[in-house]
């Protein structure tokens, strides 16, 4: 498959399910990573983590963030994007159980 | 329900209440009007400002007149509505001499007497009202 | 930069600011390369009210493209690769001049006549 | 001491829009219906907007990031399209209001037709904004606004019965819902939010560090302190003088009267002057808020201190909003109308600005060691509460008392 081109506009508050159908909320964030630091002076590159993953709502969108950056979170919230199986236009499919292995790792 | 209410207390016969209301806006009027007046006896303003000040409270006065002779009366407040026309009137008229004669000084105590004596007069009838008929 | 970081919480909503420290755009949108079951690589940021329409609520987003105008790339929306960005903090600094960018087109226009009127 | 002569901001976030054409109104007619007995409005609405005040000044002096800056930062851009355009629909009614205010003060003064006086005043503010930087004009209108301390001095003329002032900083718990309709619109009149994107992006301006947080805290505390002493002079003399003679304050021209009966011309005059200088302040503080607004939202350039060529499209913005709203003042509405349709809905509009604020104000990602301490944290979260009151309490009083028209 080639590269495609995704917004971030697109990932938020897309829906999140697993194989089977399985509502597990919605996309409120995207965790990136730097990756690669070859030089100093080579512009760092960043991929995406994991996704942040809850039911958060009314609160999130009147500006209710976590006060420390990157928080800890529970692992209810954070998906490794290695589990992310499609990107579809009106949701995200993932890996079932997902979440209990993000839980361990 | 709540509408049809509002409606109808809009376009209905004048209210002792409202009529009420109407005196009181007057009284109001003259009383701000005697102070712009016994700043112009003691001549202690600026003609500029007694004018077009005296302007906007008479045109207050003759507005309250218009609306209260425009409003549909019942028999018993008929009387009281005619004489705070009156009254509405004859303040807009003592108080357009100020508006005429911004800087005099005779003319200010004489407004501020007459204006006393229509205050007197709107006062006794709001007594009338508020006591009723 | 950060070891890692949210791009909502950090990136997207932030000014946009030049080399020269004149303000340029906020980052409307962010544009990501990859796909599902591969790395998605952040590549860059999106600026200009063509970009609005995607950021509503799905039901509005056709009312959206017709207040701020559609997308379309070099005219209502400027890419700029993330090669570009220099520096993450309050606001998002650039290694470029906007005009190098094609950022901050729209102030351009004005820029000439208000210079002529004395204090401006 | 240096930090003391650089409370201009505060003098004109405050005076200049504190005490503002709904200011001035208000506590008139709140003066004059009750006597003392709304004192204790002044008080709750004044340590609000300093509250307020101070934590968006020192968001701004750390993060360099202005009010709207915040909104859309945290709020992100759906949700904070909305809270712009009900800021701007507000502040174009404010704008109007106050060119609405000026035009009638030059009237008192020179005795013209009112439409022209509103261009001619809407033209001169705009010829003092271009050609004046931004320190300038803060302290053109902030120092030239103290002139309002007269109705102070009136107050105190007036020999007051201290025992029945102090009195009237408790509230009256059995009165009618005309003197609610005054508390809230007291209180409303106080914390207009156009101030405090005035006074934020101001620091941006003049170019606030974290070690200029003491002007910032002088600013709020002494200029929204001068704000409150005004408001209360304001009232106390209208109370003293208006009260007993039985006078409606209906017209921003009666306000005046408040001097000339103590002082005579020199009163007048001086107090012609001072309301001249604080509405045409607060003209001049809404038009910028509202370009702030746009600009910050969108990313633009702005600032005065890029000068027009430099930020074009703000400035364009601020321009506009004078050409809005006199054309709105053309329609003939009434400035006071517009003036109380603006205060309440402002404060209708205001948890929407203020809880970002506070939110980032605290959050240690963005502020560091200067995240709110334990005053400002319990003085925020105690005005989230009372702006929720106050915001849900104001549209059904002025519905319920039609506008105040009783």
């Amino acid at each position: 498959m080639s590269a495609n081109v995704v917004t971030l506009s697109h990932l938020l508050e897309l829906r999140v399910e697993d194989e089977d159908g399985n509502s597990l909320g919605r996309v409120h964030d995207v965790r990136v990573r730097r990756v690669g630091t070859r030089s100093a002076a080579a512009q760092a590159q960043y991929e995406v983590e994991g996704l942040i993953v809850g039911r958060r709502g009314v609160l999130v969108r009147l500006g209710w963030r976590r006060a420390y950056d990157p928080a800890p979170l529970s692992p209810r919230e954070v998906l490794r994007w290695t589990d992310v199986l499609a990107i579809e236009p009106d949701r995200l499919i993932v890996r079932r159980g997902a979440f209990d292995e993000s839980g361990r790792s | 329900m709540v509408v049809a209410a509002i409606a109808l207390a809009g376009c209905g016969p004048l209210s002792r209440a409202e009529l009420t209301r109407g005196v009181e806006t007057l009284s109001a009027v003259a009383a701000e009007a005697q102070l712009v007046a016994r700043g112009v006896a003691s001549d202690r303003t600026r003609a500029t400002y007694t004018r077009v000040q005296a302007r906007t409270l008479a045109e207050d006065a003759a507005h309250e007149a218009e609306k209260l002779a425009d409003a549909s009366v019942d028999g018993e407040i008929a009387r009281q509505r005619d004489q705070a026309v009156a009254l509405a009137m004859r303040l807009d008229d003592t108080i357009g001499e100020l508006e005429t004669f911004p800087g005099s000084e005779r003319t200010g105590s004489k407004v501020d007497d007459d204006l006393g004596a229509i205050a007197d007069d709107i006062d006794k009838l709001t007594q009338r009202l508020t006591q009723g008929p | 930069m950060d070891e890692r970081f949210d791009l909502a919480y950090r990136l997207l909503d932030e000014q946009i600011v030049d080399v020269d420290g004149r303000r340029c755009g906020r980052v409307d949108d962010v544009e990501l390369i990859g796909a599902a079951g591969e790395p998605l690589r952040l590549s860059g940021l999106l600026t200009g009210r063509g970009a609005y329409a995607a950021r509503l609520p799905r039901r509005l987003r056709a009312l959206g493209r017709k207040l701020f105008g559609d997308d379309v790339r070099g005219a209502t929306v400027q890419h700029v690769p993330w090669s570009q960005v220099d520096e993450m903090g309050a606001t998002v600094r650039l290694l470029g001049r906007a005009i190098d960018l094609g950022l901050g087109r729209e102030d351009r226009g004005l820029q000439r006549p208000f210079g002529r009127i004395p204090g401006g | 001491m240096k930090a003391i002569l650089r409370v201009a901001l505060g003098l004109i976030a405050a005076i200049g829009g504190f005490v503002d054409i709904g200011d001035l109104v208000f506590n008139t007619q709140a003066g004059a219906l009750f006597g003392y007995e709304l004192l204790w409005a002044v008080p709750i609405g004044v340590v609000g907007i300093a509250v307020y005040a101070e934590m968006s000044g020192r968001v701004a002096a750390v993060t360099k990031r202005p009010v709207f800056d915040v909104i859309r930062m945290r709020m992100g851009l759906s949700t904070g399209l909305i809270v712009l355009v009900a800021s701007l629909f507000v502040n174009l009614l404010t704008v109007a209001a106050e060119i609405g205010g000026v035009a009638i003060l030059l009237q008192l003064f020179f005795d013209a037709p009112f439409m022209l006086f509103a261009l001619v005043g809407a033209l001169g503010l705009i010829v003092i904004i271009w050609i004046t930087p931004f320190e300038g004009i803060e302290r053109l209108f902030g120092y030239l606004g103290l002139i309002l301390f007269v109705f102070v001095a009136a107050a105190l003329h007036e020999h007051p019965d201290w025992h029945a002032v102090g009195g009237g900083f408790v509230p009256n718990g059995k009165s009618s819902t005309l003197y609610w309709y005054f508390a809230v619109g007291l209180i409303a009149a106080a914390l207009m939010p156009y101030e405090v994107y005035f006074y934020s992006s101001g620091a941006v301006e003049e170019g606030w560090k974290p070690s200029d947080l003491l002007v910032n805290r002088l600013n709020a505390v002494i200029g929204y302190g001068i704000g409150g002493l005004l408001s209360i002079g304001l009232m106390m003399a209208s109370a003293q003088l208006f009260e007993p003679a039985g006078v409606e304050p209906d017209h921003l021209g009666t306000v005046p009267l408040l001097a000339q009966l103590p002082y005579g011309e020199t009163g007048l005059v001086l107090a012609l002057l001072g309301m001249l200088f604080a509405i045409g302040g607060a003209a001049v503080d809404a038009s910028f808020a509202a370009a702030y607004s746009i600009a910050q939202f969108a990313g633009w350039e702005w600032g005065k201190y890029r000068r027009a060529s430099g930020a074009p499209r703000f400035t364009l913005a601020w321009l506009l909003f004078f050409a809005l709203g006199l054309a709105v003042l053309m329609t003939g509405i009434d400035p006071l109308d517009l003036t109380e349709y603006s205060v309440v809905l402002s404060v209708v509009a205001l948890p929407l600005t203020y809880v970002p604020v506070l939110l980032i104000a605290r959050d240690r990602t963005f502020m560091g060691e200067y995240a709110n301490g334990p005053v400002a944290r319990v003085l925020g979260w105690v005005y989230l509460v009372v702006l929720c009151v106050v915001a849900v309490a104001a549209i059904p009083l002025l519905l319920a008392t039609n506008a105040g028209g009783g």
